[in-house]
């Protein structure tokens, strides 16, 4: 601590150049973290928010009180939906780079964010993510083909060409829509679980944001509207520690956990390795479990690592080390829970390598045919009137007006 | 008014269980204006909640509320403080049936008592509805009357689409002239203060006729309507008086009748006049109506400073201005 | 807990009728908080977030670590301004009543919340109050007249008639301009310590906002700037127990001290006795250092109870017993303070008593003086053309336009 | 222009110790427009300042700031992301100098870039300038060229009073004249590319005619200035082109003389049209010179729609847009 009141300017540990350093990240050993019971007060059990849930151990064992009762088929499916994620991401990224799509996001490095916690909620319950959890979409079933129309704007887009690439939804499967806007979708999923309990329904709701949305005022509104009303939600960061070009600590990271912001709240915060499946499964399950049977809401803090960079938009080899994902102590997810099923003998390396080219080619057919729906450049193209409709539930006179002024001026319907 | 107001929510909250209020101090205590007052008894605490103090939080979970079905009704105290609940209301609230092509949206009004003449200084005064009405995909009313705060909350509360909804607390209590000196009058006497029990609604989009006549059209909305109604009886002159009511989207059509008819426009509001809802009434009627136009159309506003303590009657557009506006419009040309 | 996941809606302990019931409130006994260095780190002092910070005990004797040096003059001055506070309030909500001037908030039983702290800062360190210290005006020798023409919007108001009563402002004491819209302030404390540390000074800035007041969205912000750049900074939350009508339940205060956000965010959270002069001079003076020294800001939750209605606008019989006040456990500021003084031997029930009386005559005189320039309905009466003034710094044409409108229609400078 | 605007950084933080810089990436990245590259290099942290992800802690600390004697420039990230500052802005940094008469003031800049045309869908595209131009105590300004950015960048840093700053993210690189399958070209031919290195100021609160002409005044700001003057070409009129800069306080006076010149105006900007700052120079054109128009005044703007994805190029005013709209001024009376 300085003796002088001068500003503090946070500072990342590596800059480019520099060597990795994650020191600063605290870890805990797999298994040494205490489960408490879902209806543990929240002063008891406030280890859980600076402490680091673990659950695989660096030989892929599944360790201690967290280890989740998952068989082999549930952990087989999560690999091949995170795997099928990166497979996704990898292939829309050359096509980004190809000019055939105007933006991407990559989850690379951050799929069991999505996929842990998405099995351990139920069907009826409402998901509010982030742009970086495709894999939640994924894991319930949105089409690929669906998902890359979306990406094209094209005459299958989900969103009609009104959204840019990735800001898809699926109302039928109970996943929001995602915003532009950082943040908004978290005192959402707070009120859309008020709703479930006034209803009187069983069905709970959760929520994902970054580590640097974390600043945004409806962290605070999410969080204090749900501890007031003990709201059956589970809210969710994901520390992937960088905004864009700026760390963790430019969110408050530095000084304590995110996690830790739960119990100044009065809910559970709980700081999970987030490229442990196995572990962001079982603390998901917990918070659901409580949130489910009365206990309220839940903040879990995922300590994880953005592999990629910020998006197609972005360059991370100006603000950090290019190597440093290779260096962050907790690896990568799909790496580990393979380690895990072969440890289990459930899983090989050439398994695995099927599944990759399965993956792939599921990702190259779906691709074939999105393209057949029209491209931004090829036909078919979509239908210049959609952009007046569905600004309102009935479209009112001046954008009918307006719609047809334009179509006068294109010669006509298009 | 405020009876008005309740009635709209007893009736809707009957009528449909999934009708929530939510608001600061809307619940136990029944409102800051009682416009709520014993609808908690009525129907419980969870479907008439008391808020936490950030406009933010409460419109951001009746989004929430919204997607899962509910028809939110959220009260923001004054409409000086629904800044904080902009970003909601702007991103996600008016954005939510484009961006996923209506497969979610969020029924929410928001209620929000706007406008001066209370000695509310500038934090407590404020008419913002200009910067709502910019917005694709609000609606946004404001009511003058009881009948039409009844008739036009229930039309709102049932639409599916969200609508920012101000009711000017001027008239809360009665109608206003627009002379301070006066003593206050109620709505008993008002024919539009007479208000049905039951169920019924004002269609959304639609403008009324409050007085018939032939030589200016006065486009106005609000407590503007009456001290206008004050004005033209004082300025000697026979003014057909549109109340615009719903701001947006905007009954042009009963505008334009109007003014071609008529030949002359003067467009009357409290709010300040750079950029406000009267520009957008000006375009529009000199769009519609510019080969009808005998003279200029003008506008009568509250002035581009903040809502002054002390002046509250120099600033509000009392009955002189309109008179003067109205002599304007009528000697030119 | 419940098991049924139900909305929650916090409730008061008591509503109009039933006895009052502060079983809810945890206490300490006075002295039996530690003290920690100013430069203690935040992980060891978490404890002053829950605790109760006191000094005074049921005898009036200073007792434990946090008992400061104050001699017996300053401890005089304090009270001597707390009763001037009181009386100051007293009368102007008697002039409101009789419709002298439009609106009035008073500080009825929360004097000790201006007075202590004020104490503890020095004259270059910038106050951003809430709209219920005008007990830090006064401390900081702002003129009675002068504030009570601004609550008559007369000619000699410092606000030129533009702001309701008692948005009071002083730039030459450093007490800033009271907003009407709740929590703003903070944030622009924080980014005012940050412009010290940025200059290089030495000052310190703080800021109050009440319970109800920590769920706006400026809360969060303020305390994530505070944090991320170690702001030299004093964020108190003056806990009186009520926002208007809703408790602090309704913020969160059912399950989890206000204080306990600090250490969420990284700061240290201390919880104090609100009533006890020397408890509320002792903590801020403690922040203050820490943040003067560079440790950073500090969060105070003040607990106390509002005496008196919210404003003249509000009837809190509506909501609460009426006798809530007397049955609160940390009494009166004023009554325990010249216990102490009188337990000290420095002051006598007489002595008090003639303090009341010459406080009430001061603000009868300045009454007297204050209505010479006018009251909303007798003259003198400002200039309306300064209505049109200081929208900027040179008054555009437009509103210059407007303002000659005016004028014309007014028969001319008014 | 991004160089312009950097510049005009560079020259008020060496002329002036008290200017400070602060946004989303702008330090040690330099902005993700790079706006301000460098800047951290040559002026340190605690003068260009990396921020965390809150538009309304950065407008908030950065009035504190204010207060504090420095002259804060904010960056938004993307002027869709100005809401969650909105309440900071207009309940506070609009109203300190009025409700303290002057005592305090925070001289803050807020820099965001605006407008659509690089395929940001609806949260990267919006030009929400006609929110800003109704909110009493700020001034709101947007650029059009390098020239004129660096000059009213500064003028804005000096002034002492808050302005809100758009730049239009599609000329940062170059004037684009509205044609989206021209290839790009860079400002270096511009003759409002060239800018000098030091100091100098365009004043706030002036227009610019940007060309002479007689048969029809075209009022526009931003991007459109470009595509209006591709138009005018088209079109084969003597255009008078009249780049507003400072939207408010309006230059009404330049307005005035032109249109009265010509008597017939167009105006476009890129925001949605309902209550967009159009109406507001339709409103005054038609005030000021209704005697002279021999055609109504015409509006060419974005429609009233979010700004979607894949439409971009039939939601922006394009120039064929603009010609018809020149015609129908042109032909009508
Ligand atoms: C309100 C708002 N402000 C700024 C942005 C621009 N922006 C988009 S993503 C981003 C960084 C978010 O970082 P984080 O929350 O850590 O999520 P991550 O990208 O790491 O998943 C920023 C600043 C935005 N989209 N919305
Ligand atoms: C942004 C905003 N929202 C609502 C209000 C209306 N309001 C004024 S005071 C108040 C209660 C504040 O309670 P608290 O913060 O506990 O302060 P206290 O009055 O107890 O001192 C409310 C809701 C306001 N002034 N500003
Ligand atoms: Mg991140
Ligand atoms: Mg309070």
């Amino acid at each position: 601590m300085t003796k002088n009141p001068k500003l503090h300017i946070p500072q990342p540990t590596a800059r480019p150049g520099d060597p990795p350093d994650f020191s600063y990240i605290d870890l805990s050993e797999a298994g040494a973290i205490d489960r408490p019971p879902t209806d543990a007060a929240v002063r008891d059990i406030e280890y859980l928010a600076t402490g680091l849930v673990r659950v695989l151990d660096d030989d892929h064992e599944a360790k201690g009180p967290w280890a989740p009762d998952l068989d082999p088929e549930t952990l087989l499916k999560a690999l091949e939906i995170m795997v099928l994620t990166r497979a996704y991401d990898d292939r829309m990224l050359r096509i980004q780079r190809q000019g055939k799509i105007s933006f991407y996001i990559q989850a690379l490095g951050e799929e069991a964010v999505s996929v842990g916690p998405g099995l351990a909620f139920e069907d009826g319950d409402m998901m509010f993510p982030a742009y970086r959890n495709q894999g939640l979409y994924i894991l319930r079933n949105t089409g690929l083909v669906d998902m890359m129309c979306q990406c094209l704007s094209n005459t299958r887009d989900m969103c009609k060409g009104r959204q840019m690439p990735i800001f898809y939804h699926n109302r039928e499967k109970n996943v929001f829509s995602i915003s532009g806007n950082l943040t908004t979708q978290f005192p959402q999923a707070v009120g859309w679980a008020m709703g479930a309990a006034i209803k009187g329904d069983d069905h709970i709701a959760a929520s994902w944001i970054g580590d640097g949305s974390t600043a945004e005022a409806d962290f605070h509104h999410a969080l204090t509207f749900a501890a007031v009303y003990n709201a059956p939600v589970v809210l969710n960061v994901t520390n992937n520690q960088w905004a864009i070009s700026t760390f963790q600590g430019f969110a408050g990271g530095e000084r304590q956990s995110f996690a830790s912001r739960g119990p100044g709240y009065g809910m559970p915060g709980i700081r999970v390795d987030g490229n442990d499946l196995l572990a962001t499964y079982a603390v998901s399950r917990w918070a659901a479990e409580r949130a489910r049977s009365g206990g309220g809401p839940t903040l879990i803090e995922f300590v994880t690592y953005r592999g990629g960079a910020h998006s197609t938009s972005d360059d991370p080899t100006r603000y950090r080390p290019k190597d440093e994902w290779k260096a962050f102590p907790l690896g990568d997810p799909i790496e580990r829970l393979i380690g895990h099923l072969e440890q289990l003998g459930q899983w090989s390396r050439s398994q695995q390598e099927s599944l990759e080219v399965k993956m792939k080619e599921k990702v190259s057919a779906a691709w074939k045919e999105a393209i057949t729906f029209g491209t931004m450049t090829d036909p078919p193209f979509l239908d210049v009137e959609l952009m007046f409709e569905d600004v309102f539930e009935e479209t009112p006179q001046h954008l009918k007006e307006q719609r047809d002024k334009l179509l006068a001026m294109r010669g006509g319907r298009s | 008014m405020i009876q008005a107001i309740r009635s709209a929510h007893d009736v809707m909250m009957e009528r449909d269980a999934t009708v929530v209020a939510l608001g600061q101090d809307i619940g136990y205590f029944g409102g800051v204006f009682r416009c709520t007052e014993g609808l908690q008894k009525k129907y419980g605490e969870h479907r008439v909640i008391d808020a936490p103090i950030a406009e933010g939080g409460i419109i951001g979970t009746a989004i929430g509320m919204g997607v899962n079905g509910l028809r939110p009704v959220a009260e923001i105290q004054f409409a000086d403080y629904i800044y904080p609940g902009f970003d909601q209301i702007v991103s996600e609230l008016s954005r939510l049936r484009y961006r996923s092509c209506g497969d979610f949206f969020a029924p929410v009004t928001i209620r929000t008592p706007c406008g001066g003449g209370i000695r509310g200084g500038q934090t407590h005064s404020q008419s913002p509805e200009g910067i709502f009405t910019h917005i694709s995909g609000v609606k946004t009313v404001m009511v003058s009357n009881p009948y039409d705060a009844k008739g036009l909350l229930i039309a709102a509360i049932e639409s599916n689409d969200p609508v920012v909804f101000f009711e000017p607390k001027r008239i809360y209590n009665g109608p206003f002239d627009g002379d301070p000196d006066k003593p206050s009058v109620s709505w008993a006497s008002h024919p539009k203060g007479e208000v049905p029990e039951g169920y019924y609604t004002v269609p959304l989009g639609k403008a009324e006729i409050i007085e018939k006549g032939t030589d200016l059209t006065i486009v106005t909305y609000g407590t503007i309507v009456h001290v206008a109604q004050a004005a033209a009886k004082k300025a000697g002159v026979d003014a057909e008086i549109i109340d615009v009511r719903t701001l947006m989207p905007l009954d042009v059509e009963t505008l334009r009748d109007s003014v071609n008819k008529t030949g002359r426009c003067l467009v009357a509001h409290e709010a300040t006049r750079f950029c406000g809802y009267g520009a957008e009434l000006v375009a529009s009627v000199q769009k519609e109506c510019f080969w009808h136009l005998e003279a200029p159309i003008s506008r009568v506003t509250g002035w581009d400073t903040p809502y002054p303590h002390a002046f509250e009657w120099q600033y509000f557009p009392v009955q002189q201005r309109l008179v003067d506006g109205i002599r304007k419009v009528m000697e030119a040309g």
